[in-house]
């Protein structure tokens, strides 16, 4: 009893575990280093249009995640109201050291095992040269590859929190973010767009990542708020009190804005594919952020701004697969499909899905991107982009393998997520004791406070 | 000395203050108060689901003063503060044994 | 009586009224789509470097309006700050969605009829193909002008809400977005930058949208300000209590941020006259900031932030027609005269001007806008850039020029807002009743609040 | 004593200097600017690709300084945070005009005497054309360098201002920043950056500004500090009510966007050398915020959001002079160090330093800076950028050089600084009298509120 | 007439007013305040310093009613807002003279 | 038993409660109000006009506490709260016939 207690508190291990991670990495990596590096060599053309567009475009990225920080921080009540935001920003330190140290390696590496997993290749990045052309796009080095994926690893992690705010542990979370993106994140990403991945070999399409980001983390904040359970008074008192709703419509701004560097970064160029995945973008979360106030305002009575906010994110969610393939026509469905039916996710199938999806990363994230990824194998138009046909335009089949990629991410990712989450439970307690959930976590966890007025 | 103390609606502040000052009060202290009455609150909306939020935003205005300035106060601010409608709230008097004005420690009347 | 109540009951028009429009343009382009998709040619050489930059511009200018509805909502009262800031965000969606069914085609289509409206040739954007050229900018494609071009049409249209906050109803809102881009954008674009547009053939000098953007949004929320009237208690109570100041710093810095794009974008690529662009941008929006600064602080003896914010919008504005033609000294002056006049407008103008501008957009916009192009006639140095020439480079032609198009727009501008808010006041209503200003918007239009502290 | 006392009254001499240098100047180069301006020439080369790059990177520069802003205005008490964010909001405007007039020219013109001041050669720009390529990357012109360069000097000034919130008088601040400018910053860049620079000749290694920006900055804050005297009830009483940590947390996220603007956009080029910066900087970054958020779990049992951003900045700072020229390994190693030490100087030293650097500018960023100058001659791997070779790849003679130039900047830095700051104290007092400090910045500088709820 | 001052959790907000409500109880004015008491307060922690803040928030109930519904108002409030821990709270009673209703201007208990 | 309320300077609020801990009172509550006085509040510009903002912040302080103690308790607030300015703000005493301690259920001069 006593041994458990003691392996509970978190803190301590913790601590030790990254120090030394940390610490052992950066010596074997230091003695290593020298032989790998004379291996530099010659220098071929790049394009320094299409490297400062996917330089800009990681920067893009980047900046979602403490967008979806401040998306998620604004609508939870105001004791909590840091601790949320922090999950998302931890996420980006964390997700950034790992995928230097092994993440990148695993999930972009040649391929080790299966199309399901990449080698340790490029662990550290040692074997890796400034000069040194992608290679999922010879125009470009690999560094700037290696970061603008990074930055997608980053956010599909902060994207998890969202289902599991307001309660669970700060420490239990660090924990969380570095096994994921090992065991879930980096196969996932190896599978649907490493070359030789499993599903990339099959055509999947998934070009920016409904599959691999959203569908992702959207089963995983499932699985989460399932182990986890729900927040005191959840559907009996009204803990529904978004401190600062300005802060989730700055939030989805910044999305808004940074996603045109996940979603038209994904060409990897700046040439014309960029620019109609930019167009379908911006339509999409458009038709999206009308599609949810219509339905809210049928049902409702009234459009509210967090509704215009949260459709135009199931928009942007929606159109991700699809971005690098669809047409303008294709893509003002799409979004507006999405916003109502995340909306209707949202209100009639999440009251009776008896988990506490605390700020509905399932209905959004998952269904979006589940809905994103069927779209794309019926909208993908071959005057787009020749790499995709989808039904509408005679090929029926893509549907199927559309199919399979999305039952097998998400079957994947719930299943792993579950375990990972039940383990941590057991091995140092997932969630806050009931009376640091009732005083708030931003003095518990941080001892700090959001607002001092 | 009585404390009379005002629950009004809180865009009333002002006028209510002005009507004061008219009648010679210059001292009135004001605190933001939550209601629940007669008036009833409103909705929120969350993300499709619907919260009633009961209470309703009031000023409570608090002024100490001479037995003999409760009446006009009272009148006065019972105009000043009335629209009519439900929700205008109420005035409530109750005893004040002493007073002291802490810059010159004056006490009694001569402190309100 | 009763049939006039049941049409201002907005709500049940309205949301048919969009999945009607949407839907049979969306059933209808699905049919037409295949016709025009064989159409796609041959791929000529674009520029990776201006696809960069003019993409990266987009973006740029897309986070310019969520940052005006922060500069708007951080000024307004605590009860209408969700509203104010929504106000420009359903302006994107809104936009967006028109942008692509007809609004680009109208605004920059091949002309139409006269020099003033485009033609439907680009309706839904189904004759126009990814790999097309720009007709603007043989280097860019066609898609990437459509978004840069539609991020100027949506924050034009935000614009105009900033008259309008406090008391305008959301719905007569949406509806004023969708007619007045059509009828009074589009038409306006055109004329002074279409391609055999009739300013554009006179030599009408407006870079980044003096006239197109300022002076039409700024007269227009001039119209808008009389037909609704005043807010209750305007220059009677005080009901200027700006609820958190830090929005508008905040919207005022995305702002700045953004306008890069807005400006030196326009140059379609990133060559020395973006730079310029660039460069003129700053120093006038410096010094316009320091004029307001010092304005204010010689009259009311203090120098307020909102005033340095205001200020550097002011000059934001004035240097949008000059951005491409002037000279850095040339800058410094029309940023630090436009400080001045601005701060003018607002302090002894405004309060006789019996009209209720509640967030100052003609003062700032118009009246801004106005001086800017016609420092543009003054300052247009040749060595910036051939195509302009102004007074004191030897041209005065060039003022008579620019006066015209002032004065058109304007008149245009006012008039035809004036009958769109009038008519929809008729129709349904422009102002929300009296008991739910008192309230608060954000309660009565959306049943939210703000803040939950 | 009456004159003094009308001297003090800072007010009216201000705003007179102001209109006089502003309008003096500018009719001046009016007269000058037609001799000049005949003298445009050949237009060669210029790459797109690069251009577009460093136009994106100065306006992600720009945005870093509302960000510090933001950053800082979190921390302060709800009576300052006006006044706060507008110290760096104004510092842009100021140094945005000064840099036109003369600060560019000081800075990076032609080295005029021994390598620590430009010439007067590009005052107010005159003699600097649109098509003119940069003396300092041949491939962009050199209105843009102009502009990047601003955007480096704004921000040093603004980081400043960290030192002296809550108590400088505002008027005092606005001289402080021309003068400092002037003074300290421009030779400053000239020795370490300019061609011909002291510094630069003797290979001292700064990429992006550890010993320009960071140092000079942490070190006029301290004398800032020293000068201005501590605020009332320092280490007495709690005067530490960050009254809005969001906005802390919002300007950290937009300093690490803006960032890679700063380090990645310090190549001037969009080319490996650019990805790599971006990629250490974004890894030493993550690196510091874990550092900072272990070291602080470990002493003080809490992780806070503050000490998580106060890491990544410090991360940020540390990797700024490091950036082009270390591996990955090594800016982790660079950003763990960083943040723990800066926490060690925060919790330890400076509480012994007697001086009340408010934000911790010395701590952070002159600290900080040290260990980036310091470590860039340890680490810097010659197979990233040839031009430098750290200690731990066979030169330790790099570290002397790296030494000598910290000493020297630190030294002149505060130095001048200290001077400076007590010289405008002597002639219009540098400190808001006490009942203003008591009643707060907002109110007694600005006649307005942070919050109105 | 008295005023029943009820000093509680604010978490309990509800719980009192819906078994107040549940005893014919209308009319409650409540107000956010910081308690000092026995409970103790939080550290804070701001780089490494900590900071104590003794004050806790809690929220304040006034009710004013008739003298024999005291009884049972101060009843329904013991039970419905205790948790048994520390810092649960105080009722106070005290005496009020007059109320009257603004919108009616009725007068003494038909006022409250 | 008798409620002291004082309506003090904010920034003294601290003072006032070290030195009424030291006069052994564990009990306060404290309630952010704003004051209509004698003192004068201040000017607030936006974009060139000029309000008036007349209220000035103030903090309540509200002691309930046994008949005896109370010539303690207001010396000890007009010594700790005063800083001789216009503004010190005000000390009123009035009765409390009952407190109520809701955890344990004490009464009287025992539940304060
Ligand atoms: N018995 C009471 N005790 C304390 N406050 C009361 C009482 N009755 C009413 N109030 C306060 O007065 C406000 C107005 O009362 P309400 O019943 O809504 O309308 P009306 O003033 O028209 O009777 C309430 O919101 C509440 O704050
Ligand atoms: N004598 C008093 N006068 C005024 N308020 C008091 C007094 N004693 C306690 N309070 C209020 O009651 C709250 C709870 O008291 P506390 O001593 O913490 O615990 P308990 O209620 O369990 O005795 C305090 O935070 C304070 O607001
Ligand atoms: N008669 C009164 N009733 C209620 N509150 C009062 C009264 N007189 C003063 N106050 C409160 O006391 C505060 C201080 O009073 P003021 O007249 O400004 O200065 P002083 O305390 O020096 O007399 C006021 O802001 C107000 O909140």
């Amino acid at each position: 009893m006593d041994v458990i207690k003691k392996i509970k508190n978190f803190k301590i291990p913790l601590i030790y575990a990254w120090s030394l991670i940390g610490g052992l990495s950066l010596v074997m990596f230091s003695w290593i280093s020298p032989v790998f590096a004379d291996a530099a060599a010659k220098v071929p053309a790049f394009s320094a249009g299409n490297t400062a567009w996917v330089l800009a475009s990681s920067a893009l990225v980047l900046l979602m995640t403490p967008g979806l920080g401040f998306f998620y921080g604004g609508m939870v009540r105001r004791k909590n109201v840091l601790n949320t935001i922090s999950l998302s920003f931890i996420a980006i330190a964390t997700v950034s050291v790992i995928w230097i140290l092994w993440g990148y390696s695993l999930a972009f590496g040649p391929d080790a095992f299966g199309g399901v997993i990449g080698s340790l290749k490029y662990i550290g990045l040692l074997a890796m040269h400034e000069t040194q052309h992608s290679r999922y796009d010879g125009t470009i080095p690999s560094y700037v590859y290696v970061m603008f994926q990074l930055m997608f690893a980053v956010i599909t992690v902060a994207l998890i929190s969202g289902s599991l705010v307001e309660r669970i542990k700060f420490s239990s979370w660090l924990v969380f973010t570095i096994v994921w993106l090992t065991i879930v994140y980096a196969p996932v990403a190896q599978a649907v767009w490493g070359l030789g991945g499993l599903f990339q070999k099959m055509g999947a399409l998934d070009f920016a990542g409904g599959t691999v980001v959203h569908i992702d983390a959207g089963v995983a904040g499932l699985a989460g708020a399932i182990v986890l359970g729900k927040r005191k008074g959840y559907m009996k008192e009204n803990i529904v009190q978004p401190s600062q709703l300005g802060y989730t419509i700055l939030g989805g701004a910044l999305l808004w804005f940074g996603w045109f560097g996940f979603n038209a970064g994904s060409a990897l160029e700046a040439n014309p594919l960029a620019t109609s995945a930019f167009l379908v973008t911006n339509t999409a979360t458009a038709a999206a952020a009308i599609g949810w106030m219509i339905a809210e305002w049928i049902r409702s009575g009234k459009p509210t701004t967090l509704g215009m906010v949260s459709g135009a994110v199931a928009g942007l969610v929606a159109i991700t697969p699809a971005s690098g393939f669809v047409n303008p026509v294709g893509s003002l469905i799409i979004g507006f499909v999405a916003g109502i039916l995340c909306y209707s996710m949202v209100v009639l199938v999440k009251p009776k899905l008896g988990a506490d999806d605390a700020l509905d990363v399932f209905s959004v994230h998952g269904v979006g991107g589940i809905w994103g990824a069927l779209a794309t194998g019926l909208f993908a138009d071959p005057l787009i982009n020749s790499a995709g046909r989808g039904l509408f335009y005679g090929n029926p089949g893509q549907m199927w393998i559309q199919f399979l990629t999305i039952i097998t991410v998400a079957a994947y990712s719930f299943i792993m997520s579950y375990i990972i989450f039940k383990v941590i439970d057991k091995v140092m307690g997932l969630r806050v004791d009931k009376e640091s959930e009732a005083i708030g976590l931003d003095i518990t966890q941080h001892d700090e406070a959001g607002y001092n007025f | 000395m009585k404390k009379i103390e005002a629950i009004i609606k809180p865009f009333k502040i002002d006028d209510v203050k002005e009507a004061l000052n008219g009648i010679g009060i210059q001292g009135i202290t004001v605190t933001e108060v939550k209601g629940f009455g007669r008036q009833k609150g409103h909705t929120e909306l969350y993300r499709g689901a619907e919260y009633r939020v009961d209470f309703v935003p009031k000023a409570k205005m608090e002024i100490v003063a001479s037995d003999d300035q409760v009446p006009d106060i009272v009148e006065t601010i019972e105009k000043s503060a009335k629209t009519g409608n439900i929700g205008d709230g109420k005035i409530f008097i109750s005893p004040v044994e002493e007073a002291v004005r802490i810059r010159t420690g004056e006490k009694g009347e001569a402190a309100v």
